[in-house]
């Protein structure tokens, strides 16, 4: 493999593992405010991507649609945090697991009988297509690399959200001491509201520019969550740097393993043989790589909290 | 339309007098309407009982069930449809694993299976059965149809990929069965992956001249997108699953212009095909997908049947359904010795009309095609 | 008696009437469909003793359920092509007996669940969630994309196994096997969680420090509970492929392992016959919403939804009380 | 004088910049109650871990029996005869009193991992339990869910399951808290008599119990150990009275 594809693949991890630190900041979030295994994260992930396709058919606008995306979703999410999860604070996981289960049965069903049975449309906007000449000569779209940046605003966003303002200090404290925001006179109730919107928001908004390049469809969040789960933990719940090292160690695992093992198999194997092998290890790569994790770290990368 | 309600199709036509008059066939239609896959049962759905109610035929009740494409949902509603429901038939099933994992057992205990969709090798070859027909066609057909589309294009430098699961090594097998020219790169992704960056990546270093792909469903989506996005403007070839009507509109300019076979297109030239295209539309407001049109001929060929002999006699009935006597919308169409389809396979390519993705049909890739498992089957 | 023995003797009682019925009534279906209801129960009485009485919420138990219907799968397809599992160094042939393809599955299911279990359990909380779940896709993953033995096809045994002195093909014989096993494995299962190791195990749940100061390893305790639960799961995973006379990967996803999970929260954590109930639950509400409706997942959604906000502690616990709990 | 049954010899701790232990040294002998008090945040609880095994010192040693078990964890500790109550009751709280004394037999039994006999048939064990039970007067409590004793008498069950291992030292962490007058004069009493069967390292902050038990007193202030000695040499004590008794009263 030449070093410029080798380069190229690095930036493709890169890029897969930014993509996956959109989905994930808000799991990590909620999780690390409100103690809640939230499974209908993806659900969230799928309703910003079908609000996305909904308004870019009506209105021809791509930004539009993001937008659109993000309200959808903080919607939904402030919708089901008063019906439903603000009364799962106080259970156990399991409880939190089988109702947020059965959310993701309503939400996945509810959106094929407003949608329909068939995926949607969801285009990436003309100014933003197309591949861009990178120093060193690598073609690559203009898409990918924005999807970078934003995910790099969106960190940077959260560090300044977390460390900067008023929210902030609120959530550091639930993050730490729950009665302490009580006793700071900070109305609970309505902090974790906020802080579940902006995870589905976040959510939503990774659903918008994912879907624009991926499948929008009935059922595309579950896969998402698995990842995001699989990049929380290994980054240690809880902790927005840790979702970003954890998105980024599984990009790249995920995208060198996929690119190099088939490969690396071929040397001493049967070509076919090593396709076959060195494919199916490099789809079972990311979940070795949270069991290494684990096993070294018990709470994760940056994890505090057992 | 009303889900496992027991559809008895009373049209008005009273049963015409001479007719004779037997017990309904009862059909237990098991296919997936919940969850990603939704799309396809729908269709074959739909398209089976638009045959049904073209026919005004009384003498079919068919119990419609959703497997939520799991395998062990299917076999207990087999199980459901056999003991409780007493079918006659079974049919239904999109899925290669979802159709192993009912038709040998169905087959086995007497039940007449018609596979609208499915056509594991395993069912062709060795495991063929008198019980069993495949009214779509066997899984390699289409990809072996790509291999010689690539040589009649002139092709000689594919990159070819896709999932690894046994119905994506069929695929590229099948593609390099017919295919003379040579392999840049073989890949086996992940069954349900999203982002193909890092393939992509390699599709543009290996200097390839084309890109034979098999990945159904959504991953399709996702790879014509981000094909398309990549600037690497190779010639695509496929099946027509990434390119069938239902999710065309989905990928929209990405798929314009893509080669791509199926033995079926809305605008083949035959009487059958133009009164289906037509009638589908009237009825569901949507053009046919190629799901669609299997699950037409699929309640066709089993009311050509029902037309010939009675359901109890089992061995005049399989007599009546071997021979195949319906006119489908593919045109030519007969059952080989495993009692798989030898039917031509085409070239479409994908067009926009108007605001509408369709494809249209460019060529013959095959004709009188059967399949390899064939020579394998004792019957 | 208390009210959840009553109960437990109500549902117990219920499940071998109505097969009985069905028998009689010649409705063979209904007899598969409580045979389903029973395998899965004990899918869920094996997970249920690591989860209620151990307190290891394991989102992998399909890794189990899924081994054991693949020792089913593997030796019975070897029987049926008549070519030996090995040759070297020794030869090995399949099997379609029924008891020696469930020791096979339950050794199998108890090396796999000591090895994940010992790397596991170095973890606890959500992380150990995220672990068991991790591999369980791995073993997912590989089922997938092993082709020796059918890949995402999965393996269709043509005749059901047998069993010495009974006739499997028999829906009512194999019911009444089935339900043998499942008493029987409740019956170990009360027997357990009253034992010595029960005790300290259900301690350990609650306060792990404790368990330490009087010199006994919670790690030890959790480790074989989390075997022996593998070891029921994987025996319900061979009974359960037998049933379909089938296994593909599916038995291994992650959405099975969140299936197992559900029966065992749906009927009451940590109560001996939770699993039953939530399994006869499950599948009532499957065979009966989805005649309902093509959206009827919604209804099921919200009917679980249901269950965890208002009736705590699963049916038994709303039907039968808090009392009783643990013991 | 024969080698004290435990003894701590300059144990130093830190959580980064915090010391948690400076240094500090202390021992048990045969026969006596070694009170250790000191002000909230003293590090007394974090002593107490090292001691019992919860964690491990930066340096210094730890010898049990006549053995260093600095390197040794809680369990191997406990399986050695150290017994422990917990300053915060760690309590199965779903179970009754009783099997929470029968996990304290159990452990000293060495046999935890026999699945099928119902625990509570265990003569030997039930016999041990009951025993104890009956040594701190909760006996008619024997069957009542933990959950639902009071506070002080979760402090007799502590003390109960730690009596159930028949340990070679004692180390008891605030075993009076919450116990009223009545109550923490009746365990009082019991402490004077189980001196005899294993010395006891007792923390507590009822001064009357400790100076009224205690054969020895150490002063742990800011993670040092200040003073050690006899109840009127502690009294007497200046730096005590000025770092710790004029801060408490």
């Amino acid at each position: 493999m030449s070093f410029l594809l080798l380069a190229e693949q690095l930036l493709n991890g890169l890029q897969f593992g930014v993509m996956l630190f959109l989905t994930a900041a808000g799991l990590t979030l909620v999780f690390g405010v409100m103690g809640l295994i939230n499974l209908a994260h993806g659900s969230l992930f799928m309703i910003g991507a079908f609000a996305a396709a909904a308004v870019a058919a009506a209105s021809g606008s791509f930004l539009l649609a993001v937008m659109a995306s993000i309200a959808a979703a903080a919607a939904a999410g402030v919708l089901v945090e008063v019906l439903v999860i603000r009364r799962l604070y106080a259970r156990d996981h399991l409880d939190q697991v089988l109702a947020t289960f059965a959310l993701i049965l309503i939400f996945s069903e509810g959106t094929r009988w407003l949608f329909g049975s068939f995926p949607l449309f969801l285009d990436i906007p003309d100014y933003l297509s197309g591949p861009v000449t990178l120093p060193g000569g690598i073609d690559y779209p203009l898409y990918r690399l924005t999807i970078i940046g934003v995910g790099l605003l969106v960190a940077l966003g959260l560090f300044l959200l977390i460390a900067r303002t008023r929210l902030g200090i609120q959530i550091r404290a639930g993050e730490s001491d729950r009665e302490m925001i009580a006793a700071l006179g900070v109305n609970i109730s309505r902090l974790y509201t906020v802080v579940f919107a902006l995870g589905a928001a976040l959510a939503g908004l990774a659903g918008a520019l994912i879907g624009a390049i991926q499948s929008v469809q009935v059922g595309m969040g579950e896969p998402v969550l698995i990842l995001a789960f699989v990049v929380i933990v290994i980054g240690g719940i809880g902790s927005i740097k840790g979702a970003l090292a954890g998105s980024i160690l599984v990009g790249l695992t995920d995208t060198l393993g996929r690119a190099l093992l088939p490969g690396l198999f071929g040397l001493f194997m049967e070509p076919a043989d090593a396709t076959s092998i060195g494919s199916a290890l490099s789809s079972m790569l990311i979940y070795i790589l949270m069991a290494v994790v684990l096993i070294v770290r018990p709470t994760g990368l940056y994890g505090a909290r057992a | 339309m009303k889900l496992n309600a027991l559809v008895t199709l009373a049209s008005a036509a009273v049963l015409s007098a001479g007719m004779a008059v037997a017990e309904p066939v009862k059909v237990g239609m098991i296919t997936t309407l919940s969850g990603g896959g939704a799309g396809l049962g729908v269709a074959i759905r739909d398209g089976f009982m638009l045959a049904l109610k073209q026919s005004g035929t009384t003498d079919v009740e068919v119990v419609v069930e959703d497997d939520q494409q799991k395998p062990d949902v299917a076999v207990q509603l087999a199980d459901k449809m056999i003991q409780s429901d007493k079918v006659d038939i079974l049919t239904g099933i999109v899925w290669s694993n979802l159709a192993m994992a009912v038709a040998p057992a169905a087959t086995a205990q007497g039940k007449i299976y018609l596979s609208p969709n499915a056509g594991p090798s395993a069912l062709a070859g060795k495991g063929c059965h008198p019980y069993y027909f495949n009214v779509a066609w066997q899984n390699d057909n289409l990809h072996e149809a790509a291999g010689a589309y690539a040589n009649s294009a002139g092709l000689k430098n594919s990159f070819i990929l896709a999932p690894n699961y046994p119905a994506g090594h069929d695929a590229l097998a099948g593609y390099k069965r017919m295919y003379k020219g040579d392999l840049a790169g073989e890949l086996l992704t992940k069954l349900g992956q999203t982002d193909y960056a890092s393939e992509l990546a390699q599709i543009r270093a290996s200097g390839a001249d084309s890109v034979f792909f098999f990945l159904p469903g959504g991953m399709g989506i996702s790879f014509l997108k981000q094909y398309a996005d990549s600037g690497i403007g190779l010639p695509l070839v496929g099946p027509a699953f990434s390119f069938d009507q239902d999710i065309l509109q989905a990928v929209g300019d990405a798929a314009l212009g893509v080669h791509n076979t199926s033995q079926w297109n809305k605008d083949l030239d035959n009487p059958a095909n133009a009164a289906f295209v037509a009638a589908f539309l009237a009825e569901y407001g949507r053009l046919p997908s190629l799901y669609a049109s299997q699950g037409y001929d699929t309640a066709n060929l089993l009311l050509s049947a029902m037309a010939k002999a009675d359901i109890s006699d089992k061995d005049a009935f399989l007599a009546a359904l071997r021979a195949a006597d319906f006119d489908s919308v593919r045109g030519k169409f007969s059952f080989g010795p495993n009692q798989h389809p030898i039917q031509d396979i085409y070239v479409r390519q994908v067009v926009k009309e108007g605001d509408i993705y369709t494809n249209k049909l460019v060529g013959v890739a095959l004709e009188d095609h059967s399949d390899v498992y064939a020579a394998e089957c004792e019957m | 008696m208390t009210r959840e023995t009553l109960f437990n003797a109500v549902l117990g009682l219920g499940l071998f009437a109505f097969p009985l019925w069905a028998w009689w009534a010649e409705e063979p279906f209904m007899i598969t469909l409580s045979t389903r209801v029973v395998i899965l129960a004990l899918a869920g009485v094996g997970l249920n003793l690591a989860l209620g009485l151990g307190g290891l919420v394991s989102l992998g138990h399909a890794a189990f359920f899924g081994i054991g219907g693949y020792a089913m799968g593997i030796l019975a397809s070897h029987a049926q092509s008549y070519t030996p599992l090995m040759e070297f160094p020794f030869v090995i042939e399949g099997t379609k007996s029924m008891p020696v393809i469930w020791l096979v599955a339950v050794v199998a299911s108890a090396l796999a669940a000591l090895v994940i279990g010992a790397l596991s359990l170095r973890t606890s909380g959500v992380y150990f969630i995220m672990i068991t779940l991790a591999f369980g896709q791995m073993l997912f993953y590989f089922a997938i994309s092993w082709p020796a033995y059918g890949g995402e096809d999965g393996l269709s045994i043509y005749v059901r196994n047998s069993f010495p002195g009974l006739n499997t093909l028999d829906p009512i014989q194999f019911f009444l096997i089935c339900y043998a096993i499942l008493g029987a494995v409740l019956l170990l299962s009360a027997r357990l969680a009253a034992s010595p190791f029960g005790l300290a195990l259900n301690a350990a749940r609650q306060t792990s420090e404790r368990v330490e100061t009087v010199g006994i390893r919670p790690y030890r305790l959790r480790l074989t509970v989390f075997v022996i639960s593998g070891m029921i799961t994987g025996l319900a995973g061979a009974l359960f492929a037998d049933l379909n006379r089938f296994v593909s990967p599916s038995m291994l996803s992650w959405q099975t392992s969140g299936e197992i999970m559900v029966f065992v929260i749906l009927g009451g954590v940590a109560r001996l016959f939770g699993p039953v109930a939530g399994a006869l639950l499950f599948i009532l509400l499957e065979h009966v919403l989805g005649g309902l409706s093509e959206y009827w997942h919604i209804y099921l959604g919200l009917l679980l939804l249901g269950v965890v906000l208002f009736a705590r502690g699963g049916v038994i616990g709303t039907l039968a009380g808090q009392g009783g709990k643990h013991g | 004088m024969a080698e004290p049954i435990l003894s701590v010899t300059k144990i130093n701790k830190s959580f980064g910049a915090l010391k948690a232990s400076i240094d500090v040294s202390l021992d048990l002998r045969v026969g006596e109650i070694h009170a250790l008090i000191g002000p909230n945040g003293a590090g007394k609880s974090t002593l107490i871990k090292q001691i019992a095994g919860g964690l491990q010192p930066d340096s210094g040693t730890v010898r049990f029996l006549g053995r260093d078990v600095t390197a040794l964890d809680t369990v191997q500790r406990a399986q050695m005869g150290l017994g422990r109550t917990f300053q915060i009751s760690a309590l199965a709280m779903e179970d009754s009193v009783l099997q929470n004394v029968m996990l304290g037999a159990l452990g000293a039994s060495g046999r935890p991992f026999r699945f099928l006999r119902p625990v509570l048939k265990d003569k030997a064990l039930r016999e041990t339990a009951e025993t104890a039970l009956a040594r701190v007067g909760l006996s008619e409590q024997a069957l009542m869910r933990t959950s639902d004793l009071s506070h002080g008498q979760r402090r007799q069950l502590e003390v109960a399951v730690a009596l159930t291992m028949r340990p070679r030292a004692f180390v008891m962490d605030e075993p009076m808290a919450g116990l009223g007058t009545s109550g923490s004069q009746r365990l009082t009493r019991f402490l004077d008599e189980l001196r005899h069967e294993a010395p006891i390292l007792l923390v507590e902050h009822d001064m009357d119990a400790v100076f009224a038990l205690a054969d020895r007193i150490s002063v742990l202030v800011y993670g040092s150990v200040i003073a050690t000695g006899t109840v009127d040499e502690i009294r007497a004590h200046p730096e005590v009275r000025r770092a710790y008794l004029g801060e408490e009263e």
